[in-house]
């Protein structure tokens, strides 16, 4: 089992979500998080182009089973693209898991994710 | 009506006051005669209803989601600057200048900018008060439009349309209401027909709620509506929002009585009655169908009782304002329930909120018109219920057939020009980000 | 003495007028003389303590957990709701009906929804206004209450708790204080005895403080006080509810002169100035005590000073108001404290703030009686201070215990019938959600 | 200036209540005429003067850092409770008593605690009316400096400073433009020059903007300013405080006509139509620069608009509202631009907002002033625009300077002794949490 | 070392707190997050019945030796349950932890968790 | 790679930030969390001492490659530090990372990051 963590920008969250849906991904769990990367993103401040160190993102949790790892992050890469892809699309992270357990059933393990 | 009514109430008013002529003329002639009493009142309605901007703002700004929360409340804020201009401009020459067009349209290039009436004072008031307390009105009516189509306009394309409409349908409506020019100076053709709308009904709530209603149809829903669940950021606001409309109504009420007196004690009773009634029926039915009361629908009653007063004010009873308050909350509860089923995307429920408790106040009235308020016709008699119901339909009728065609042509015309729908991406990043440039709540990220 | 300040104000303004009686009669003798000024007042100080609805909405609101944000504000406007359509259909009639029980309840059918004095104007002031302005007494008192139970009482229950504590303590309580029917009418009992409270210190804010109280102690803590720390949610919203606390307490205490003129003047300016030095010394004594000034502390200062000055607004002169809202925060900041160490939860400490400083500014501003303002006894000798102080005392036990015990039968009743604290499910996954089916800040989280 | 238009207009609005004097020596002589209408609108305006303080806290509060929201909203009500007791114990007595400092200062110990005054009537009115009206202004000039030097001072040097800053900054300034004491009392300096300063031009903004600019230069900037960005934490809560100033300025502005009359019904009106076209103006800027119209801009015009119109609001037409609006908002944005460039912090633009649109103002309203309104000199003869700009230019200038010298005299001395400056580990920590012990937005935690 | 990830019904945090502490875990760092799983959760908006796709929970961290696993994770099903269990009760998931560093003291390893 | 997880006092992101660019650590990811450890935070409740069970926290997310672990951890051991280390200055864990992937160019591994 993988835990994907993905960094995307806020006004993705949406198509992406779709897209995992269609892949079939039905349990997310999301954040909102402020990164820090290689973006400019332009607010004005009374007239100034103010650039913010930091950047107001969403953070996608999914665990998921092995195989399921890829089409997770295709389904995000669909998604989270700007055009062909801009400065501050984000990142993926996929980090081993090595157990999920279900509170309702108290079940484990792959059948629980 | 409202006209009618200031010229014998004022004259009340300096009957008070006592024989001034004949005081005046004891001392300086020229200084005219004024009605501080009743100037304090109407200024201080004047303000009331200024502070129903940021009431709307916050009411409308608390139901968006949390990315169009600025650019929501900047619709009610552009009423203000851009209308604010508008109307000393040219607006209040369209509509209390002498009556030019059947009754419907007003002109008088000695109003433009205020030049003329920068000193007048008519029967005890400076006529600079009626023209601050009307551009309220003014202010308020477009900016009500913008909940129907709300998170889905261009800032520049809404500004446009605000203030054409204001020229086009508001100004008009406003004429044929309200003016009331004497012999020389004609009347508006509602007026003259002895329809009532004590303090803007039709003029300002059945023409917003119309006006949504088409502006919603013609840009169609929101991205992802139903679909998605689209939350309000912000309850709290809203509810306050809710409050200070409460408030500000007060103003735009009473004050439309134009003077200080019982009419105008009778016209803030009914107000409060009425909203005190609207938010209890709409949180009954809540309770009763879902079995719990939400604070939306606490909201949403409280300005369907006051929407549903304010054409009848001050005219009915408060027995009037009760009924009134409670049929209005139904009805609007019906409405939305109408609306989710039809599936069309009034986002904020104009048309169900403003435009049926307002067509509903409009001629459900009629019914409880205190004996005394009834207008009367040529021959000084008072209308029977059937004849001023039938008023009453003809104002409600005419409003909405003339405002959704209006509303329609104008709309058409800006979309096919510089544009009104947002562009898809800006809709998915918000409406503060893509078209202000900032961010509502700052402090959801860490600064 | 309110009453009985109407009718000689009132008179003085009508001089003001000058002989309107004969005025009158030369023109059509059937119209009613006003005093567009005085109604101007008073109708702003109604919109005023109407603005204390959502003001104190923000105030209540900010202070508890974010799960219950919307619970609590809806608080405040059910009260706006209940009461609103209550105080017109029922209430006005036992507050301000014929005495029919001793000096404690009013009666009158022809009231009932205001049916009688749709057009009645007396001495220069349509009737309408004074219902309207008291019936915000009669909205603000309950609401205020909610804060000793808040985050743990269910909507329904709350509801029909206030319905009926208005009825049974607030009316009589009102009736008893403020009730002057001259000669035919008899008059409410405190008023009788000549108890000084001229802006519902007693009717107002000890009633809510000790049935506050009682309540408090009936309903038991939340669950988890004191061990778990319940933060406020939302200062700042606290903080601006607070102001406009403040600019409404101008209608509360300046509009119970009933006029508009020097006593108008003098209660305003003493309610400006009690405000003030509350919030100072509040600051001051946190300041020294933990070298940090708290933003809660300034507001509770502020409300401190208001209410010590509420009974006394008319009556005191500058001096009394600095000491009375100085002293009246110390008062509230060692209740509080000792409130703690007794461990019982009165959540936003209504007995505390509401109770301690409203006994105290009823009793002490014996002290501060302006010459000519003591009440006088029945052969028009003005009472002592040992007097005066004795009947204050008299006003204040009167109220607390009758209070009191009628509250705590009430609570037992609803609670064994329909019942009213929350159950623990509900009240663990908060009010907005288990009751209203909602949630305040639709912001926290990504839509 | 306006002390001389209180002698004649309400010599008027007695003319309309007829022959007092007569009457009243009809009916017991020692009541005083009072006029019940005026003092309704002074009321009201005071209340809206008020309204002010917590608009402002919205205002400046949302557009710090989230961990200073709280500390920045504390300053001004600090204002609220600081000025709020100085005022009627010495700070009247300092600005409205006998001259005694060749027009640049008052006293008169009978006036300290109010104590001469209690049930005193001026031209029917009484004289504590305008106490309190006036003490709004003495509270919210020294809050708009707080925000020169938001997010950087320590609160116990904050309220240090504004309390002896109101004595030896505002009280003679205040004394200077509107200090008329007739024949035996004096005159203030300014306003025996002719200067036309209607509701507070130099007193409040000019002389906040200079003192907030002198206070940023010598505090100097913000740790990490300009290179961190300094968000925001709530553009909601600032637009809905500039909503809340645009009302609360109807009082400030059309309060000090000190009628209820034509001219405050002409000081109303080019107060809202002056707001109206700052904003608009600023957006359209904005939008033609870049693209995008921000709520920030928005609320920004309107402060603009409002503050220059402040000085003229009596003396203009609707055309030089709309001028003076305008070039309003174009000054303080070529300001704000400037101060970008110069890098130096006035963290809230106070005065790139209220010391460039307050100059602007008094300086170009001597281009608009109506006919009958110019000033007159010693021979009675109107002044020429030449004659008038000259004495606004001395006005302005003399602000100014006095302003600075004594600000930064007061700043050093508070500096050595008590402190001003954040150190930098509460600096970073927030004032919210080091300097008051709370967090603005609980609601951000989960609790 | 473990990462113990938990994602809880917003209600439960208290019980979930009262548990760890009566197990002995007394550090833990938490959020507000939003999830989609199975769980359907009802609001109203205006008389409607609206199902939201995102339904607020909050996120447990707490970083373990391996001994307090166990204890951790029955903590949280014993505090977390909604009755024997219902739709939305959530998700743990158990991460490999390699190293745990107070900041403090700089101190590494099983003694700084 | 290694997902390096740090909980800091909020008033020390800054001089964090600056440490981490000053070793070239330049994309992070933050987030408000609350926190409860020994740490025990004073906030006044008209006048009563309150002591919150939850603090507020920030939490950083920081992916590097592993060569840079170690600077990164003595970047934030510097800058997070109050004085000589005070109770509730924080912890930070380190994770590993088994993949890493640039959204908009879909580039994997190291160079990712
Ligand atoms: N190494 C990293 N560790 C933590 N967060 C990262 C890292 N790299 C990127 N991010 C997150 O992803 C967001 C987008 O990164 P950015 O550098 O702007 O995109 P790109 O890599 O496409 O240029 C950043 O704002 C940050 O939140
Ligand atoms: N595979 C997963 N990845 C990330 N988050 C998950 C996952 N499964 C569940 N969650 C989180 O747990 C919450 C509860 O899940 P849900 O499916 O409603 O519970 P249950 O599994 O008991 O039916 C979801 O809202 C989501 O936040
Ligand atoms: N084992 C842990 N698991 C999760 N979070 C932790 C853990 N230990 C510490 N934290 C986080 O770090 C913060 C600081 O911890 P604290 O115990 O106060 O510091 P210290 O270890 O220096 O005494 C806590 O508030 C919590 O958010």
């Amino acid at each position: 089992m993988k835990l994907v963590i993905a960094i995307i920008q806020s006004d993705k969250l949406e198509q992406v979500h779709q897209a995992l849906v269609d892949n079939e991904i039905f349990r997310i769990t999301v954040s909102r998080v402020t990164g820090h990367g290689q973006q400019t993103n332009v607010d004005l401040y009374r007239g100034q182009e103010v650039t913010p160190n930091l950047i107001p993102k969403v953070r996608l949790e999914i665990a998921v089973n092995d195989k399921f790892v890829e089409p997770t992050v295709s389904a995000i890469l669909k998604g989270a693209k700007h055009g062909d892809g801009e400065i501050g699309d984000g990142k993926i992270f996929i980090l081993p898991l090595e157990e999920c357990i279900r509170i309702r059933t108290e079940e484990r393990g792959g059948s629980a994710i | 009506m409202r006209a009618a009514r200031w010229v014998c109430l004022i004259s009340l008013a300096l009957l008070v006051c006592h024989t001034p002529q004949v005081m005046a003329a004891g001392h300086e002639a020229a200084e005219p005669v004024i009605n501080s009493g009743t100037i304090a009142w109407m200024l201080t309605s004047t303000m009331l209803a200024l502070l129903m901007v940021p009431g709307l703002a916050m009411f409308y700004g608390g139901l968006v989601r949390t990315k169009n929360v600025l650019g929501t409340m900047m619709h009610c804020f552009a009423a203000m600057a851009v209308i604010g201009v508008l109307w000393p401009v040219v607006g209040y020459s369209l509509a209390f200048g002498r009556d030019v067009g059947g009754g419907w349209l007003g002109w008088d290039s000695g109003l433009l900018f205020l030049n003329g009436i920068d000193t007048s004072v008519t029967n005890g008031l400076p006529d600079y008060v009626l023209v601050i307390f009307q551009s309220k009105f003014a202010i308020i009516t477009p900016a009500l439009i913008a909940g129907a189509f709300a998170e889905r306009v261009r800032f520049r394309g809404y500004c446009v349309f605000i203030a054409i409409w204001f020229l086009v349908v508001y100004a008009p409506l406003c004429h044929s209401v309200w003016y009331d020019g004497g012999e020389e100076g004609g009347k508006g053709y509602l007026l003259s027909q002895g329809a009532i709308d004590f303090a803007g009904g039709t003029v300002v709530h059945i023409s917003a709620g119309v006006s949504g209603l088409v502006a919603a149809l013609f840009l169609g829903a929101r991205r992802g509506y139903p679909r998605t669940a689209m939350h309000p950021n912000n309850l709290t606001m809203t509810l306050i929002g809710a409050g200070l409309l409460w408030v500000g109504w007060f103003g735009f009420n009473a004050g439309s009585a134009v003077e200080s007196g019982l009419k105008t004690a009778q016209a803030l009773t009914v107000t409060q009655v009425a909203a005190a009634a609207g938010a209890l029926t709409w949180i009954i039915i809540e309770g009763c169908k879902h079995g719990k009361a939400t604070s939306l629908g606490m909201a949403s009653g409280i300005l369907a009782g006051l929407i549903a007063i304010t054409p009848a004010a001050g005219v009915v009873t408060v027995k009037g304002a009760l009924v009134l308050g409670s049929v209005a909350s139904i009805a609007s509860y019906l409405a939305i329930a109408v609306k989710n089923k039809l599936g069309y995307d009034d986002s904020l429920d104009v048309f169900g909120i403003h435009g049926v408790a307002g067509m509903l106040g409009a001629i459900l009235l009629t019914f409880f018109v205190r004996t005394g308020d009834m207008p009367v016709n040529d021959h000084k008699v008072p209308h029977t219920i059937g004849q001023q119901l039938f008023i009453q339909f003809e104002g409600v009728a005419i409003t909405c057939v003339g405002a959704a065609i209006v509303t329609l042509i104008l709309l058409w015309l800006i979309d096919k020009t510089i544009g009104l729908r947002l562009k898809q991406q800006d809709e998915h990043a918000g409406m503060d980000h893509s078209l202000h440039g900032e961010h509502g709540y700052g402090l959801l990220n860490l600064n």
